[in-house]
C-alpha cells in the first residue's frame, strides 16, 4: 500500500481539514460531531436544504458537491462506513431554513439505517424531512430477495438536478419528487481494472490478476459480480452500457445525459477513450447525447477503473442539469 | 450469583472490548472478502469509545443503565450498518431489562431476545439471509431451551451463536453488501454474524 | 500494463476523438494535420489567439484548457512526444484574428524546436507569433550547463492568466508580457509513489521499490533527481514546498496561488491531505494563501503523485486568475 | 561506382527504415532509461513515413532530393527533439549535396559536416553534452581525414559514430531530457548518440 497519507487512522480527518483550507470561501467544516461539511451561507432563507453523506473515500462525492445550486451539507463518514446519525442530525439542523430537508441517500444498510435514525430525531426536533434513496446501480439485481441496488455514480445527478430545484426556490415536496424522478431514470455500471486499500486495511480490497477485470464493481471496494479477462476498451464499455440501455430501457429519440466516471486511479485520456466508445453506441441506437460529463466524481480511493452513468431527461430536467452551480468539484454558470 | 447484575455487565463488555481489539483484523479480512473490509475497525472504534464512557456509570449500575450506555456510544461512533444493528440490539436489551437489579436465567432471555427482534426490525432479514441474525436467532432459541441456570443460558447461547455463524458459509446473501455478490458469496462467513457468536461467546466466559 | 484502451498506437486520436465527441459545444477539432483543438468559436475577432500544445499524456492539459478565458487551440503530439510544426502551424493560422498569435511552450528541446519551426514558418505566411517558454520546475538545476528548468504544473497557471488577459483585449505585447511575468513568479516541484506506462513502451517509465518514492520527477515519466524511502505525507510536502518557498524565494506577506496537482493516478482524497500540510506550512511563514486549486491538471498518464506549485501575485494577477474561464477541465464564472 | 548516386542513397534509407524498425525497441528502452522512452517509436514512425514517401521521388533522383525528402517527412511526422534535430541534419545535407549527381569522397564529408552543423545549430549541444553529437561529431572527423574513398569515408564514419555512441556512457548530460537527471545519467548510453551510429552503419553497409 502507498499512499500519500500520514497516519491510516486519520486519512480521512485531514482530507476534511485539507478540503476546508482549500474551499473555506465555499463551505465551513463542523468537526463535533465529526464531520459535516455545510455551505458557506447555510441555512439559506426559503431554501429546502440538501443533506447527504455516506462513507469517505468517495471524494469528490459529497463534500464537493456543496455549494450554490448543489447540497447545502455533506455528512463524510469514516472510510467506506456510513456516518453515524448525530453528525446527519446536527447537518441537518444547520441547513434547515425553516422550508424542510431532504436527506439523498445512497441504497446501502448502513446508510439508509443511519440516516433514518437522524431523520427521526430531527423530525422529534420539528424539522420537515424527506429522504429520497438512490439506487441506480444495474450491476446488482433488483428484487425482493436483495438488499437492492446500489446507489453509485448517479447520485451526484440527482445531487445536482435536485440543488437546482432546490435553489430555485421548488417546496420540499416538489425538490424530493424531482429526485426521486432523477433517480428512476438514472443507471449506471462500473468496472475495476485495479483494486483499492482501505488505509487502515492495508490490502487491497479484492484481488485481480494481472489480464483480469472485476465487472459489476460497487463504490467501496467490493468485488463485482463477475471476473472476466482483460478485453480491449470498446468491447469492457459495450458490457457496460449494454446492461444500462436495457435496463430502464434506453430508446431511440431518448435524450440523455452521459457521465463517464473515473474510479479515482484512472487518467482523464483513458475516461476519453471510454467517452468515445459509449458515445458510438447512443449514436449507433439513435439515442440525442445531450450533455455530456468525464471526470472522476463518484470514486473508490485510488481503485483503476470506470463506470458509465445514463440519465434520461426531458426539457425540465435539462433546464435543472444546466442550472448555475458553484461547489468545489462541479462548477458552471457563475 | 443466580443471576447478571450490572458489575457482570460492565466486566462482559470490558471483555468484548479487548476481544474485539484483538480480532479486529480478522472481522476485517472476513468483510473485505464478501463486503467492504471494515467491520473489525467499526466495531472497535464503537467498543473503545464504550471503554472510554464506562467511568461515566454508577457505581452500581443496573445490567439495563450498561446497556443503554453501550447502546447509545455505539449508535454515534460505529456507522455503517453494525453500528444502527449493534445499537438497536443493545438499546432493545436495555428496555427489556428495564431497571431490574439482576437478570435470572428468563430475564436474561427475555433480553436476548429483544435484542434480536431489535436488528430484525431495523434490517428486516430473514434466518438464512447471511447476516447477523443468522447468529443471533438460533442463540436466542437455545437460550430459551437451556432452562433456568443463567450461565448454561450464555453457554447455549454463545455454542449456537458460533454454530449459527458457521452455517453462514454455504449460504448466498440476501441483506447487506454481501448480497450484491450474488454466487460469489458462497464459502464465505458473514462478519456480522461472527462479530455475534465472538460477543455472546465472551458473554458466556465472564466470570 | 492495464488500461482502459484498445490499440497502444490508437490512444492519442481515440482520446481526442472522445474529447472532441464530449466537447463539442466548446471545441472543433482539425484531424489533418494531427492533431489541433481549436476553440469553436475561433478566431475571436481582435484578440489575440493562444496557442498550446505537447506530447499527449498530461491530460486535462492542453487541450481542456481550450475555451473562453484560456487558450485559442491546443497541439497535441504523440504520447509523450512534442507536436510536430505542421499542426502547431495550423493551429496559429486558425487561431489568428489579425491581433497576433501567443505559443506557450513548455521548456522542453523537442518542444521547443518544434514550436519555433512552426514560428519561423507561420511568421513567414505574415501572421505576428511571439512565444513564451513556461520552466517551473525548481527539482531542476537552471544553468547554462542542463536544457534548462521543465515546463510542469505552472503551465496551466501561465495559460489561465495568460488567456484572461488576451479575452479582455490585451495587446499581443502585453499578453506576453503577463505570461512571462507568471512564469517568472510560479515554481511547482513534483513526486511520483508508482510511475506511468506509456501504452506503445508496455513497461513502467522507472522501477520504484514498494517503499520508495521518487522525488523531483517530471511530467514524462522521467525518473527524478533522487529516491527515498516512503515517508508520512507531510514529511513528502516538505520536501516539495521547501524548494519552491526558497526558489522564488516567496516571503512573509506574499500572495500566492496554491495548486495541487495530482499525477493522473492520485485520488482527490490524498490530494486533499497534501494540501493540508501545504496550508499550513504557507501559515507558518506567514505566506497569504490568496487562491486554492486541488485537481488532476497537469499529469502523467496514470502516476501516482502530486505536483505543488506556487504563483506568487498581486492585484492584476489575481483579477486574471479569478476572471470568467470556460473550457473543459477549468471552469469559473460563467 | 566511385561515388555515391541517388539510387544508392535510397538504398541506404530503404535500409535505415528497415533497421530502425528491427532495434526500435532498444533505442525506447535506452531513452526509458534516461529520458521519456519514446526515441525509437518517434523514428521509426518518421521512416515509416519517409517509406511511404519513397515512391514518389523521380526515377533517378538526386542524393540531395531523397534527402530533402528524408527531411521534410521528418520533420512533420516525428516531433520531439529527434524530428527537428534529424530533421535539420537531413535538410542541411541536402543542402550540401545541392544538385550533384553523386557525391565523391570530398562532396560526402561536406554532407555529413552540414548535418552535423545543423544539429549543433538546432540544439546547440556541446561536445560530451551526451547528445547525438557526441555520435556525430567525431563521425564528421574521421570522415575528413579518411581519404578519397567515399566507403572508407564511410566505414570510418560508421566505427567513430560507433565509438562516439559508446563514449556516451559515463557522462553526465546537459542538454535534453537526460541532463534533468543529473549524476543519475552516468552509466547509461544516450539514444540520439545510438541511433546516429545506427543510421552511419547501415549507410557503411549499403551497397
Ligand atoms: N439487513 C441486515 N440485517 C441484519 N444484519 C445485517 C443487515 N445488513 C448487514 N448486516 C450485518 O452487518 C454486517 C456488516 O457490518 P459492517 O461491515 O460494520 O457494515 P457495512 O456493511 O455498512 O460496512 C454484515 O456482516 C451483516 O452481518
Ligand atoms: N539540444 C540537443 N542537441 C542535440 N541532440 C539533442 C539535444 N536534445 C536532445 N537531443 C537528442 O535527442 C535524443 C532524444 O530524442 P527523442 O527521445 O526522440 O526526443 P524527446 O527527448 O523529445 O523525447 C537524445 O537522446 C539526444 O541525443
Ligand atoms: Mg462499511
Ligand atoms: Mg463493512
Ligand atoms: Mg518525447
Ligand atoms: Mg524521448
Amino acid at each position: 500500500m502507498k499512499k500519500l497519507i500520514n497516519d491510516p487512522a486519520k486519512t480521512v480527518d485531514e482530507g476534511v481539514a485539507g478540503f476546508a483550507a482549500a474551499h473555506s470561501d465555499l463551505v465551513r467544516v463542523v468537526i463535533d460531531p465529526p464531520f459535516v461539511v455545510v455551505r458557506a451561507d447555510a441555512p439559506v432563507a426559503g431554501k429546502v436544504g440538501l443533506v447527504s453523506g455516506g462513507g469517505s473515500g468517495h471524494e469528490p462525492l459529497h463534500a464537493g458537491f456543496v455549494g450554490h445550486g448543489m447540497l447545502d451539507a455533506a455528512v463524510p463518514g469514516a472510510m467506506f462506513t456510513s456516518p453515524t446519525p448525530d453528525p446527519i442530525l446536527e447537518a441537518t439542523k444547520q441547513v434547515d431554513a425553516g422550508a424542510g430537508v431532504l436527506h439523498i441517500v445512497k441504497n446501502y444498510t448502513g446508510d439508509v439505517l443511519n440516516f433514518e435514525t437522524a431523520a427521526d430525531l430531527a423530525l422529534a426536533e420539528g424539522i420537515e424531512v424527506q429522504s429520497v434513496i438512490v439506487d441506480d446501480d444495474v450491476a446488482v439485481k433488483d428484487s425482493l430477495y436483495t438488499a437492492g441496488r446500489r446507489g453509485v455514480a448517479g447520485t451526484m445527478l440527482v445531487e445536482k438536478l435536485a440543488g437546482a430545484a432546490a435553489e430555485r426556490g421548488d417546496s420540499l415536496d416538489r425538490v424530493a419528487e424531482i429526485a426521486r424522478t432523477v433517480n428512476s431514470q438514472v443507471r449506471s455500471m462500473g468496472l475495476a481494472l485495479a483494486p483499492c486499500t482501505v488505509p487502515h486495511a492495508g490490502e487491497p480490497s479484492f484481488e485481480l490478476g494481472e489480464d483480469e477485470v472485476e465487472i459489476g464493481i460497487g463504490i467501496h471496494g467490493e468485488p463485482g459480480r463477475a471476473r472476466i479477462a482483460l478485453e480491449p476498451a470498446d468491447r469492457l464499455v459495450d458490457r457496460l452500457i449494454e446492461p444500462i440501455l436495457e435496463d430502464l430501457p434506453f430508446a431511440k429519440d431518448d435524450r440523455v445525459v452521459l457521465l463517464v466516471n473515473g474510479m479515482g486511479g484512472t487518467p482523464m485520456s483513458e475516461l476519453y477513450i471510454v467517452f468515445r466508445r459509449a458515445a458510438e453506441v447512443l449514436a449507433e441506437r439513435g439515442i440525442d447525447l445531450a450533455r455530456s460529463l468525464v471526470g472522476s466524481y463518484v470514486t473508490s480511493l485510488e481503485m483503476q477503473g470506470v463506470s458509465i452513468t445514463l440519465l434520461k431527461v426531458d426539457d425540465d430536467l435539462l433546464d435543472l442539469y444546466d442550472a448555475p452551480v458553484h461547489t468545489a468539484a462541479l462548477r458552471w454558470g457563475r | 450469583m443466580s443471576g447478571l447484575d450490572g458489575a457482570w455487565t460492565r466486566r462482559w463488555i470490558e471483555a468484548v472490548v479487548a476481544e474485539i481489539a484483538t480480532r479486529k483484523s480478522e472481522l476485517t479480512a472476513l468483510d473485505r472478502a464478501i463486503g467492504d473490509g471494515d467491520h473489525g475497525e467499526n466495531l472497535d472504534r464503537g467498543f473503545q469509545a464504550v471503554l472510554g464512557k464506562l467511568d461515566a456509570l454508577d457505581d452500581a449500575p443496573t445490567p439495563g443503565a450498561v446497556l443503554k450506555l453501550v447502546a447509545t456510544t455505539l449508535i454515534s461512533t460505529v456507522g455503517g450498518a453494525a453500528g444502527p444493528l449493534y445499537g438497536t440490539a443493545f438499546l432493545k436489551a436495555a428496555m427489556a431489562a428495564g431497571d431490574r437489579p439482576e437478570l435470572d436465567a428468563t430475564g436474561l432471555v427475555e433480553v436476548l431476545t429483544a435484542a434480536r427482534d431489535g436488528i430484525v426490525a431495523r434490517g428486516k432479514a430473514e434466518p438464512n439471509d447471511k447476516t447477523m441474525v443468522d447468529a443471533w436467532s438460533p442463540a436466542v432459541e437455545a437460550a430459551g431451551a437451556a432452562g433456568d441456570d443463567v450461565r448454561a443460558v450464555l453457554e447455549a447461547a454463545a455454542s449456537a451463536a458460533a454454530e449459527g455463524a458457521i452455517a453462514t458459509e454455504p449460504l448466498v446473501a440476501h441483506k447487506g453488501r454481501a448480497s450484491y455478490l450474488g454466487e460469489r458469496a458462497i464459502g464465505h462467513r458473514d462478519p456480522g454474524a461472527e462479530s455475534t457468536a465472538l460477543i455472546l461467546r465472551v458473554a458466556a466466559d465472564t466470570r
